[in-house]
């Protein structure tokens, strides 16, 4: 596909919204076919891979032992990183982490974390705490990134078993699960885009060139807000921000019943 | 519970600096600050100090990054190393490259780009002081510089924090309440058609009181507001009284 | 010794996993694994997973870079943080600098670079596990991503490893054998001349029983060939059967 | 201003010296208005502003418990860092210091390290040592930074104190000051310019695009030389050079009275 | 010399090769002038500076005290670093190694590594293990850097001595050797470089611009193969392999006599 | 005072190393050293020794860096790893970059820089060895090199270090007086008018005991000039009797 289209595919992908429809045909709060997968790597203390459309996603959970947070001197640390590796998409490229994929690490770190789903309390071995390594792989980049992101974190963390640790060896060993992680809730990220002024869930890469603003909002399985990012160069209205709050928990409720939560 | 917690934050509805639920710190702006930026300003939320100065429109470079039909706003948000208790180690951290993002999202909506095509816009932010809402106080602060600047803008920036506090809804964040609070919830909008142009949550809320943090906070965007007009107010007198 | 070594890796004539002296892993080769790629591929060794990316023929920036008689080949061989049980800081390493470089000069050789002067042919491979013979499963993923890609070629690469395991040569080294084992010696060939495109040994070997590993992976080789003439031959059926 | 003025402004300024004057009107030992001001940092141990005309230069010092050099295990160690950071300049850029600012730290912290004016004796605590760092933070670039940072350096170290230290739970108690760090001398950088021959001191930033060579000379309290730096790519005479000590001792006392030194 | 021979004389070395002469009158397996000086670096714990020809590499051994890997306690750990330092070429720029100098590390790293010539058990002192760095430093580049930068690696490991440690001070006695750093074989490296067809030894810068592909072979006393390494875009025959590997062990056993190996 | 310092460095006038107060070790300078770069030195004082290689003038890149009226002198200084007791870890470090800077600067007086415009003269540095006065040793190399090179120069430059150590004006600073002495001050001049282009003090010393110790170096240079001219009658013989 060349880059050409992603240009005049935007003011098509705005007209087609504008009249009420999508390139796709979907409806504006209808998810592409999403598809969970678990334990897809064995080195992995978790592992899931998540299609949503397109979009393809692995994320891995590795665990180390670690230092503390000073002030938090039992609790387990949770890290994680996004790669938006160059396999995913022509305008992807080796090197560090770029902003947007800081951003994706940093609103799905906050999900995790704001909604407290991992028991971080009694991760400690010793003086050292478990760390736990979120690595999202991004692999195929048709749009929503966000959103596959955060379920292949979730699903990965549901996933993962605590190794046994060796204590007179001080040796992790890895590949002999130990117990599982703790994992008590279930958030879901839900990421919604503006376009011709229209809200819509789970943009793909060629409505994402028409995208006005997003929001992200992140619930737990009360449907309480645990996390919220607005993205993009455009606004909202307060009446949009309210509505997308509400189209997120509901969908996040759908979406939490493929994890059997 | 984190080590060191304070057993409450809010006694008989005053909160530990002595400030009432819905009660903002003491706000400070001013423009014109620096002599060799195009524009610049200070904006101050009790002890989080910000600077930001503009550079541009200028030339882009390299000359690839240039865009036809409109100038690039780019934005950076820098915490000087002794601006917090602990020292922060000069460079880009991840927590500074999505501020940065984010701050240019927000001031992207409002300078009128399509004036300056192929120019970049260059918005750089000091935090001096570090006592919560930085992002806000630095949005604050750019936007001021960029209208010293002389910079076309549809409207300005006007940011604050809102946040939830031992069960309470609560006006900018600060102090303690920034390390044991439940919620922050940095807020931008544009003051006069009230759109929002940034909008982060970390921490619980139902709907419910999401709803009304939005809207405090709002409130709270149109005192600074205030600070900022009358900021762009002096100057402008100022100038007067030179001629 | 190393701590945690076994006594022995070969028992009667059976290795740890219960494969024979020359028996292979489990392979399996599909194409046309992603959709945003020009080309794309997996590549398995029983636990060792890679997965290739080909974009391009492209232009290739900087200029300066480009080759006016031909295109230049660029492979980037990478290992995912969670692909081991040690995790994998993101990053080049010193590792991944050599073996990138290794692969590029393999697949050099069979693209036909002259049909594309100034471009540049990206090829991306993500090894999402690792149990040995990563380099060989990355280069025989990269040969069948670029077929996918339609990029013209001389010919496949198809690569495996030999090694000598408790004295005895053996093909495709796994498991404690990587750990454990004397020697690991990947190679890669030309599958239709049998030409030698990548060859590294580490540890020690006769010349004699260097010439005998040579022609245990010239066999392997040959296995890795069929698994990937089975994976094009496949999509190019289900392409028939679509239309 | 644009930088064409730098380039035609050069003859001029050139012009200018070679007939007595100066762009401003002073004269050439004449400095332009000092002001310094302290404790504009809260959460620093100590800070200043100083401002010599329009240049306008923090410094911020931050002390952190670290490990002690290997041959003085019971002294403090001393960092010096300088951002020029993109605020104060056109051209200055984000990134990790440049040789300008790896210059300015370098020469500072010999200014400040040589004349031994920091009792870094009895600064240890335990296994550890005061780590005492030496923020430089250029706001606004009007020429002399050198001399600018060195005096803000000094001001701040005047102003620093040390926090107190909990030993039961190990942890610096930042905000509670438990005694000044002590500063025995006062170490005052000049950087004298050479402009068409003639020496000039504090040059302004257009004066700085004639600038021949410079030569920084600190001086102690008792007119001693502590440390000195030619910069620039011109040279000096013997003679020059010998001048140019004497006006650094003579102006380096002026402005020592300013700090009450 | 300008690039512009690199590039003309490329097929010129090609037809001299095929009508089977080299540019110097050189046969194919015959090396240029060898020179071996040890000791040339006073405060290096072992160094050695090689030519060959005008090819010149420097080696420096330093050898400090630092954690063992976690599964050889007590061993020794080497770590070979290359840098193509810019005196030694137009082409080499300052900054970290490339993918060049990094496959010269690895590739003498393998040839001392698997060869087992250093004893490393035993260099365990305490809890640490003497690390020894092997600073390959290239100062003249006329081609066959490998060659000479695994011989001046394991001259200057030769040429090594293990410092004196004083354990009361925790401080290593630099300057005072204690005893000879055990080295029990000689690895060497022989390149065979193939152009228009033919095998040849120690190709020149000149020659190189010509190579089609090169296979380096490191053997030890014994005559066996300790380490290989195939580079280059181009290919070898199953037959060319095994011809490299008899001329590579027949011309290192004559390199070998060099280092009274 | 510093662990291990000795108690005396200068005993009955004599040095730790039998050296007199005003005496230099021993100076070895050579042009021509290596054979690629289009010029060269060797420049040793005691074990102090630095290796200079010139490449230039050549195009500089990228463009935008070129001066439309002189060459752009680089010089980098780069301690080899194994130079010092303690290794030296590889890549640039805040003294190398400073050293680099003033070494550059120390040059760009004394070449004909207009004679290239838009040129790169690039003057790279190693020191081989490090017993004090490595940027005297580096400027020295550098100096012979630009002159092996065939760039025309207004003069040489020709560096030394003086001192202060027990209290003791001194030429050359050495060994332990580097770590324990007062004062360490590298001094550069063109020999021929006796300008001053690098002059750098650490320690404390009066105005008078400063000029002494710049008188000092003064002589220093010039005896460091002495070997440098021999260096280049030298190879100028040589180049003679070959023809």
């Amino acid at each position: 596909m060349s880059s050409d289209f992603y240009e005049l595919g935007e003011n098509y992908v705005k007209k087609l919204v504008s009249e009420g429809t999508r390139l796709d045909g979907r409806g504006f709060k209808e998810f592409r076919e999403i598809k969970i997968e678990t334990g897809v790597v064995e080195k992995a203390e978790g592992s899931a891979r998540v299609t949503i459309g397109n979009t393809q996603v692995l994320v891995g959970v590795k665990m180390s032992l670690g230092d503390p947070y000073p002030d938090t001197p039992n609790e387990g640390v949770l890290i994680v990183n996004t790669e938006l590796v160059p396999v995913a998409s022509p305008t992807f490229e080796p090197g560090p982490p770029d902003e947007n994929a800081i951003e994706i690490s940093r609103v799905v770190d906050r999900g995790i974390r704001e909604s407290k789903c991992i028991e971080l309390e009694g991760l400690g071995v010793g003086e050292k705490v478990w760390i736990i390594n979120v690595d999202i792989h991004v692999l195929d980049h048709d749009g929503n990134l966000i959103d596959a992101s955060a379920l292949g974190a979730i699903a990965a963390l549901l996933d993962a078993k605590i190794p046994k640790y060796d204590e007179n060896e001080e040796k992790i060993l890895y590949g002999e699960p130990d117990r599982k992680l703790p994992v008590k809730d279930v958030p879901v990220a839900i990421t919604i885009g503006k376009i011709s002024g229209k809200l819509l869930v789970d943009t793909s890469l060629k409505e994402e060139a028409a995208l006005e603003a997003r929001l992200t909002v992140t619930t737990n399985s009360n449907g309480e807000i645990v996390a919220m990012q607005k993205g993009g160069k455009g606004a909202f209205t307060p009446e949009e921000i309210k509505e997308a709050v509400s189209i997120s928990i509901e969908k996040g409720k759908e979406i939490r019943k493929l994890l059997g939560g | 519970m984190k080590a060191g917690a304070p057993e409450k934050l809010i006694i008989d509805g005053k909160r530990l600096d002595g400030r009432g639920i819905e009660e903002m710190r003491e706000i400070e702006a001013r423009i014109g600050v620096l002599k060799r930026a195009d524009g610049s300003a200070f904006f101050r939320f009790g002890n989080t100090r910000a600077l930001a100065a503009v550079y541009g429109p200028r030339q882009l470079h390299p000359k690839y990054l240039q865009d036809p039909k409109k100038a690039l706003i780019r934005c950076k948000y820098n915490m000087a190393p002794f601006s917090s208790y602990e020292r922060i180690r000069p460079g880009v951290s991840r927590r500074s490259i999505e501020i940065s993002k984010i701050l240019t999202e927000a001031l992207s909506q409002v300078v009128f780009v399509e004036e300056f095509p192929r120019a970049a816009i260059d918005v750089f932010v000091e935090i001096i002081q570090a006592d919560a809402s930085t992002r806000c106080a630095a949005l604050n602060a750019a936007a001021l510089a960029l209208a010293d600047a002389g910079i076309p803008m549809k409207d300005l920036v006007s940011s604050c924090a809102a946040g939830k506090v031992d069960g309470e809804i609560i006006l900018d964040v600060a102090g303690l309440e920034d390390n044991y609070g439940e919620v922050d919830m940095p807020v931008a909008m544009t003051p006069r058609d009230e759109n929002i142009v940034l909008l982060q949550i970390d921490g619980i809320l139902t709907k419910e009181e999401f709803e009304k943090a939005l809207d405090l906070a709002r409130k709270g965007c149109k005192k600074v507001y205030e600070a900022q007009k009358a900021a762009l107010k002096e100057k402008y007198i100022e100038v007067d009284e030179d001629e």
